[in-house]
């Protein structure tokens, strides 16, 4: 129900690559309605004027890759009522968590000359990781009709439409020619949650899991078709380390074909 | 077939080159012709122009989980089975919107969204799209509260129907007494024949509208010869099926299998991604989506295709009923199978093989059906 | 005690046992009333006995130090209030507590006690039918943990 | 649930000013607020937080005895080690890899991406596709630029904190310019599939390219936009711009016949002329400790400024007849070097990147074939193109599986950090006498003039973990 | 085919869209418990009252937030006044919870199979309720009271979580003495102070004055509890074609067109909710159905 105070928005970013925060001002038809109905109190990249907190709604964007990040996660959780996270970044440490795959001793040899002036931890972490989120808002970016759908959602007190099924079925509903059955892409449409309107496969290419994992997905059983199909592990492996690769069944799959 | 004259009109024979005035009949008729057409390396459904639309020369190679559209060298405008569409984008739009709200004070007011439904003809329509057509009917069409929007649109179709003779691998319409012959609810049906070098169709229209855009079609008496050479084609057809499916005691045996240990082999496999469901022409599940503006001052209600694989589809305050993968693969195929004999008097499978081609994982419908039904003797009970 | 025979033979819980088992548990029996608000007994006392409650009402509760006492259960007419006699160290678990006027029969436990080890017939009759009891009050409990109007399903 | 450090909630108020407080690179060149205040005995003015830029960075000026003795760009976005994860990926996956370095300009990075692919692999695309990926790029920079000019850079010349208050006074300017930011977004949404980091680019061309009926979908709006990005020309040109100049040396791409984006040769006002592939033989990093994104510089010659203002300065006869119109009438001419003025640069940009589009799609024809076929193979591979804030340099070596050995990438921000700081610097000593606050906001303005990408920035660094037990 | 208890299905006002909703304002609400009220509507159209069935459900559209099924639990011969009683649980039931007077709702319906109402007008009623179960049931109560000359004795178990989350408590008493309802209230937990029983409902039937052989029985409430509830009803010797039960599935359309509620071969929202136990005895058992 709109009242008559307007929600505090801040929005916050850890590692990333902005792009979902842009998203925000990527929304140009909303962009002056959504100033109107939400204050927007604490967005750096949008302006230097800052509202004290605390704020209704903070949108946090990125990873936790540094100690400091670490710590100043909670004291945006404190500042916050509620809490979404924006982003793979966000939700799943991003495609920097690739890092966590990596053996950190076969890095010291390439660090560079001054290491000790950069603290950095040895895994990026999505946000629930460290605190209590209220909403996860996935993709890498977002899809901006989602975010104002969130918005929206959040103004009105109801539960954002943003499910949980699979790329496909939204694949399905556009009437977009499946590219896996059609073209023996290797798509994990199937094990990705929709929200990005199917958009590879609208493009004839198969999806690359920007959105992440879907509700129960079954990662192995795709796997294991693609691999009758000729697809190596190698290959398998890469596919689930995208931008989601730190995400629970991703990184479990990939771990699986790793050797 | 049993042929109903006061319904169908004569049979007869008309050249190729002839396809292209019903084309013209259509539009002056001002019908927008539906019809399979090449896009995206598929036979899909799509708006057609001209006869040149049809994918001549085109056919399809179908299996569990593949389908490749193929050249062939012969001149045909049908030589090919089901793509992934089917008519249900058209009658049964994967979203639609059926209201929208406006508040003013306390209240609001709903505005209702006018359906636009244009007269639709459908050219390309094989037996089994036609019995699902028919399956949709009985499920937005029969009960006590039908479906208005469905109605309005199911009113202004018009069905140009093909015999199938070049059923695919994944088929089964023969098992499922769909198929490949049309025997109903079409206006006009076709058999295209093509032989060393001869190559005509054989027409025969099936309702009061169809026999008026007939009589537009340059043509001959189909000869005795045509018809049969017609019986021959789809006699072949069924000996062609890439699939087949017991259908005798189906129901009772499924009511048996609920704690059937297949159904958790084929979970494992299952994806849950809802794909045998969208491309199904008989799937009719929805769901109800409100959504709002920023201002909070407008609202819409929109329906949109769902799927029985998903965990919001069973969801009420607590949990979702059906949390595992193999609840949800078993509600879809004793649905499809069993269930819907007693909801609806007929299967909601009409054998075309969707969800075997566009499985991402090839799961095949009949193979399940075939393992369980095989070893359900030994099976625990279930519903009775 | 000729009184209390015909009411034992014909309860549900005794009903069936033989003459001779059936005098041995009236040899057992006297008649009690508790006034509302009176204890039939209480957590950590001597379990000696069990009742026949003929009419009222029993609430059996646990004390709890923050919340006072929570009733977990109530007996009423017809129905059988106690099994700890039965079973070592024979102390009682439970408050139960007279909700309202309630008369009972009480039957000595200690007494049946000795008779059951002198004659397993009878206490295998009576063992099957506290199990019984003890089944059901044990299903009753479950359901009640599921909490199964707060949160449904 | 609620971690229980989070249950034990500390008053809102103490919260808002840590949360205000920059995450600083490390110890050492860590500026805490009580370091700033001892500092104040000399004088120093400190940005915590820039504002409206992309990315995290802050800035510090420190004065002594009225000299300003040193101007630093803080960057503490965390790295994110992009080289690093490239090393083992296949080559087809390096142009979405690294468009997530940057969600402003990823198409920047496909296309040097691709660009660097293609050269390892001698693929020549044929004329359509590359018309179809320079009206893309045009699309970035139509996009970026709107964002810039409006939303980010303008309100320092009206003294305003942010576009939305610009919105009270400049309501429909702003609305204008949310149009014109939101059709170069469809430009890159038609062709890429969506804003940001689009999915419809690949080494060898396209996975699908749109008919021209599509294409000209966008021809009325585009037509709107380069009117009114003449418009913007003029209303950038009646600013007020500080009085400030410097001898930079400007570095751009240069081609015989375009205002180069795609690619071309590396040209220099100081009469830099080499091919995009030797740019490693001329240009040199160095890791400065106060920052997470390392320093560029011209061999022997040091700081140099890439961007729209050395493009403009490099390639002022290579603009659109409408755009150099536009500039005329606007005042502005190269030599430019004021870099306040860049923002008049970004507008006739625009006009130009509009007006190309129209002219690409006019005379779209659809490519045969969506993509060239490609040959994988081991070498070296280059790729340069001018992202709208300027060059973005990609490297990779290839093995015979086509899997990246090694991967360098040069973001332009990071090229022009030198030079901001050098402008910081002089900046502050020639307007000391300005009020603090103001002189502030004027350094952080000088800083916006470049349109820092500090997310592309800080992905520069060299493999840099530390190694660093969690607790 | 579908259900063969009687009642109104699926019955709409001619000629009116059953997606549509129909716009109903807030009369007055009334907090039941800590975390369940009920609200009393007033059609805002031209209306000659909204009659149904009891055991009936609407879907309840609460405007921007969405809609959910909710049974009727007003009486069906004060037509004049719609009363929906439902915990605050979801979205949809919180922003109900909100509204306050001269609010307005959307309503579609009346849904469903109702209650046996013909069945049981001459027979003993059993009535076993849990929880916010004994929302749907309250309109037959209303019902066979009204009829009380003609008929048998009506007995209702209802069991709560606490005493304070007891339902109607006000009616209750008032339904006791006032029109003869014979009523037995348990609870799963309480404190001293409580007089009344604890333990679960089902524990209410061993004893309950009723003739196993004339009564039929109404249950309603969580699913599990309705299983424990046929079981012992049926010890008593009820058989199942005697027992009717209240079932709940997620719905989308209310009218069996969306496919969510499926229960077997039944559509709960068309056949059901209420179904005689004997038609879903062998689902029952079923897991994941």
């Amino acid at each position: 129900m709109p009242s008559t105070r307007r929600p505090k928005l801040a929005v916050w970013k850890f590692a990333s690559c902005d792009g979902c925060q842009l998203s925000l001002l990527d929304c140009e038809d909303e962009l002056l309605q959504v100033a109107e109905v939400i204050e927007i109190a604490n967005f750096p990249e949008a302006s230097r004027a800052v509202v004290r907190g605390p704020y209704d709604l903070s949108l946090v964007e990125g990873s936790i890759t540094t100690p400091h990040d670490a710590e100043r996660i909670h004291k945006v959780r404190r500042a916050s009522k509620f809490l979404v996270t924006i982003g793979a970044c966000a939700t799943s440490g991003g495609i920097q968590a690739l890092r966590n795959f990596a053996d950190v001793n076969q890095y010291i040899p390439l660090v560079y000359a001054s290491p000790e002036t950069i603290q950095v931890l040895n895994k990026s972490t999505p946000i629930a990781d460290h605190v209590f989120v209220d909403f996860q808002l996935r993709g890498c970016p977002i899809n901006k009709r989602q975010l104002v759908e969130v918005l929206s959602a959040f103004l009105n007190g109801r539960k954002p439409n943003t499910p949980p099924h699979s790329v496909c079925i939204e694949c399905k509903r556009q009437g977009t020619v499946c590219v896996m059955g059609n073209a023996g892409a290797h798509c994990l449409g199937p094990v990705t949650q929709a929200g990005c309107g199917a958009l590879c496969p609208s493009y004839r290419r198969s999806c690359y899991g920007c959105f992440g994992p879907k509700e129960t997905p079954n990662t192995h059983s795709l796997s294991q078709w693609w691999s009758s199909h000729g697809m190596m592990n190698a290959d398998i492996c890469r596919a689930y380390r995208g931008f989601n690769a730190y995400a629970e069944a991703f990184r479990r799959e990939s771990e699986a074909r790793e050797k | 077939m049993t042929p109903r004259p006061s319904e169908w009109g004569p049979p007869f024979r008309f050249k190729p080159e002839d396809l292209e005035s019903l084309f013209v009949v259509l539009h002056e008729q001002a019908y927008k012709i539906i019809g399979p057409t090449v896009n995206d390396d598929a036979i899909v459904l799509g708006e057609l122009n001209s006869t040149a639309d049809l994918p001549v020369g085109w056919t399809d190679e179908q299996s569990g989980g593949s389908y490749r559209l193929a050249r062939h060298s012969r001149p045909e405008f049908f030589h090919f089975a089901s793509g992934p569409h089917s008519l249900k984008q058209y009658l049964h739009p994967p979203s639609v919107c059926l209201w929208t709200a406006s508040r003013n004070g306390h209240g609001f007011e709903i505005m209702e969204k006018v359906q636009e439904a244009g007269k639709l003809a459908f050219v390309g329509v094989r037996a089994c799209d036609l019995h699902a057509l028919a399956i949709l009917d009985k499920v937005f069409k029969a009960g006590p509260l039908p479906d208005s929007s469905y109605a309005l649109r199911r009113s202004q179709l018009l069905v140009i129907a093909v015999n199938c003779t070049s059923p695919g691998g994944t088929c089964f319409c023969e098992s499922m007494k769909c198929g490949p012959q049309v025997d109903e609810g079409f206006d006009l049906v076709l058999t295209e024949i093509e032989d060393e070098g001869r190559h005509f169709f054989v027409g025969q229209a099936g309702s009061e509208s169809g026999r008026t855009i007939a009589a537009k079609i340059p043509q001959e008496e189909a000869s005795s010869t045509d018809l049969e050479r017609v019986e021959t084609m789809l006699n072949d057809a069924r000996t062609r099926m890439g699939r087949r499916l017991d259908t005798s005691d189906l129901k009772k045996q499924l009511y048996r299998s609920y704690d059937h240990p297949r159904w958790e082999e084929t979970a494992e496999r299952c994806l849950n991604c809802g794909n045998c469901t969208m491309v199904c022409p008989t799937c009719f599940c929805n769901t109800m989506e409100d959504v709002t503006d920023l201002s909070g001052v407008r609202a819409e209600r929109w329906r949109k295709w769902d799927s029985c694989f998903t965990t919001d589809f069973s969801y009420i305050h607590g949990g979702s009923i059906r949390s595992s993968a193999k609840s949800r693969y078993r509600q879809w195929l004793i649905h499809k199978l069993a269930t819907w004999v007693d909801q609806f008097g007929t299967f909601g499978c009409v054998g075309c093989g969707r969800c075997i081609t566009w499985c991402p994982v090839g799961i095949d419908l009949t193979e399940e059906t075939a393992a369980i039904l095989e070893s359900n003797s030994t099976s625990t009970p279930g519903m009775k | 005690m000729e009184t209390l025979k015909p009411l034992l033979e014909e309860h549900p819980f005794l009903r069936d046992l033989s003459a001779e088992h059936l005098d041995l548990v009236v040899g057992c029996a006297k008649n009690v009333r508790f006034d509302p608000g009176k204890y039939l007994f209480r957590e950590g006392q001597e379990a000696n006995e069990f009742f026949i409650i003929r009419d009222g009402h029993v609430a059996v509760e646990i004390h709890s130090a923050t919340k006072g006492p929570v009733i977990i259960q109530t007996v009423g007419a017809g129905e059988i209030l106690g099994w700890s006699w039965l079973i070592p160290p024979y102390q009682w678990h439970f408050d139960a507590r007279a909700v309202e006027v309630t008369r009972a029969i009480a039957l000595d436990g200690k007494c049946l006690r000795g008779k059951c080890e002198k004659d397993y017939h009878l206490g295998y009759e009576l063992m099957k039918r506290f199990s019984h009891i003890i089944e059901e009050r044990l299903a009753a409990t479950r359901l009640q943990l599921l909490d199964l109007y707060g949160n449904g399903i | 649930m609620p971690k229980p450090s989070e249950e034990k909630a500390r008053p809102a108020k103490n919260e808002e000013k840590a949360i205000q407080t920059p995450a600083k690179a490390d110890g050492q060149f860590k500026i805490t607020e009580d370091q700033i205040m001892k500092k104040r005995q000399g004088k120093s003015i400190s940005v915590n937080f820039l504002a409206r830029v992309e990315g995290e960075g802050g800035l510090m000026v420190k004065i002594q005895g009225g000299q300003v003795t040193e101007a630093r760009l803080n960057i503490f976005e965390p790295p994110r080690f992009f080289e690093a994860f490239l090393r083992g990926r296949k080559f087809n996956e390096a142009p979405d890899i690294t468009a997530r370095i940057c969600g402003i300009c990823p198409v920047a990075y496909q296309m040097s991406s691709i660009n660097a692919m293609e050269n390892l692999m001698g693929v020549q695309v044929e004329r359509s596709i590359r018309e179809l990926r320079r009206l893309l790029y045009f699309g970035e920079w139509i996009e970026s630029h709107a964002l810039h000019i409006f939303l980010l850079h303008a309100p320092d010349f009206l003294g305003l904190p942010d576009a939305l208050a610009m919105a009270k006074d400049h309501g429909p300017l702003v609305e204008k310019a949310l149009r014109l930011k939101k059709i170069g977004n469809s430009i890159i949404n038609l062709l890429g599939g969506r804003e940001i980091h689009p999915i419809n680019v690949r080494v060898g061309g396209f996975f699908k390219v749109l008919t021209r009926a599509r294409l000209q979908s966008l021809i009325s709006e585009l037509s709107w936009a380069r009117d009114f990005s003449i418009e913007a020309v003029h209303w950038t040109s009646q600013l007020h711009f500080p009085d400030f100049e410097m001898p930079y040396e400007y570095v751009a791409l240069q081609h015989p016949e375009e205002y180069a984006i795609l690619d071309g040769r590396l040209v220099s006002t100081s009469g830099l002329n080499i091919e995009a592939q030797d740019y490693e033989n001329y240009f040199v990093e160095e890791q400065v400790p106060h920052s997470h994104a390392l320093h560029s510089t011209l061999k022997d010659r040091g700081q140099y400024f890439v961007g729209p203002l050395a493009r403009f300065n490099l390639n002022f006869d290579r603009l659109c007849a409408a755009a150099k119109k536009a500039a005329k009438n606007a005042k502005i001419e190269p030599p430019c070097r004021n870099p306040f003025k860049s923002i008049m640069v970004r507008a006739i940009e625009t006009l130009h990147a509009c007006d190309e589009s129209l002219g690409i799609i006019e005379h779209y024809e659809p490519p045969a074939r969506a993509a060239s076929d490609i040959r994988v193979g081991p070498g070296t591979g280059y790729g340069c193109t001018e992202a709208p804030r300027g060059i973005l340099y990609h490297r990779y070596d290839l093995d015979s599986n086509g899997i990246i050995l090694n991967a360098k990438i040069v973001p332009p921000t990071s090229q022009n950090q030198k030079t901001m700081e050098n402008d910081l610097l002089h900046f502050v000593q020639k307007n000391l006498a300005l009020p603090k606050e103001q002189l502030t906001w004027r350094c952080e303005q000088a800083i916006r003039n470049y349109d820092p990408c500090i997310s592309c920035a800080t992905h520069f660094l060299k493999l840099s973990v530390v190694e660093n037990p969690e607790e | 085919m579908a259900t063969e208890s009687e009642g109104l299905k699926l019955r709409n006002a001619p000629g009116t869209d059953p997606m549509r909703p129909a716009l109903f304002e807030v009369h007055r609400v009334r907090q039941e418990t800590r975390d369940t009220f009920t609200l009393e509507l007033r059609s805002r159209g031209p209306s000659d009252g909204f009659q149904f069935l009891p055991g009936q459900f609407n879907m309840v559209y609460v405007f921007g937030v969405g809609e959910v099924p909710i049974s009727i639990s007003g009486d069906p011969n004060r037509p004049n006044a719609l009363f929906h009683t439902t915990r605050a649980v979801g979205a949809v039931t919180k922003a109900m919870r909100r509204l306050r007077r001269g609010d307005v709702l959307g309503i579609r319906g009346p849904f469903g199979a109702s209650w046996p109402v013909n069945e049981v007008s001459a027979r003993e009623v059993i009535i076993v309720a849990g929880g916010i179960g004994l929302a749907p049931l309250r309109p037959m109560i209303y019902q066979l009271l009204s009829q009380r000359d003609q008929r048998g004795r009506v007995v209702l178990l209802y069991g709560a979580r606490t005493p304070d989350e007891i339902l109607f408590t006000h009616e209750l008493q008032q339904w006791r003495t006032q029109l003869g309802l014979e009523a037995f209230v348990t609870v799963d937990r309480a404190h001293g102070d409580w007089q009344g029983n604890v333990g679960v409902v089902t524990t209410l039937i061993p004893k309950a004055p009723f003739d196993p052989s004339q009564a039929v029985a109404l249950v309603c409430g969580p699913e599990v509890m309705m299983r424990f509830t046929v079981m012992e009803l049926s010890k008593r010797g009820i058989s199942k074609n005697r027992i009717y039960i209240s079932m709940e599935r997620n719905m989308k359309c209310g009218i069996g067109l969306c496919g969510h509620c499926q229960f077997g071969p039944y559509y709960v929202c068309k056949d059901g909710p209420v179904f005689r136990y004997d038609q879903v005895q062998d689902l029952i058992p079923l897991r994941e159905i």
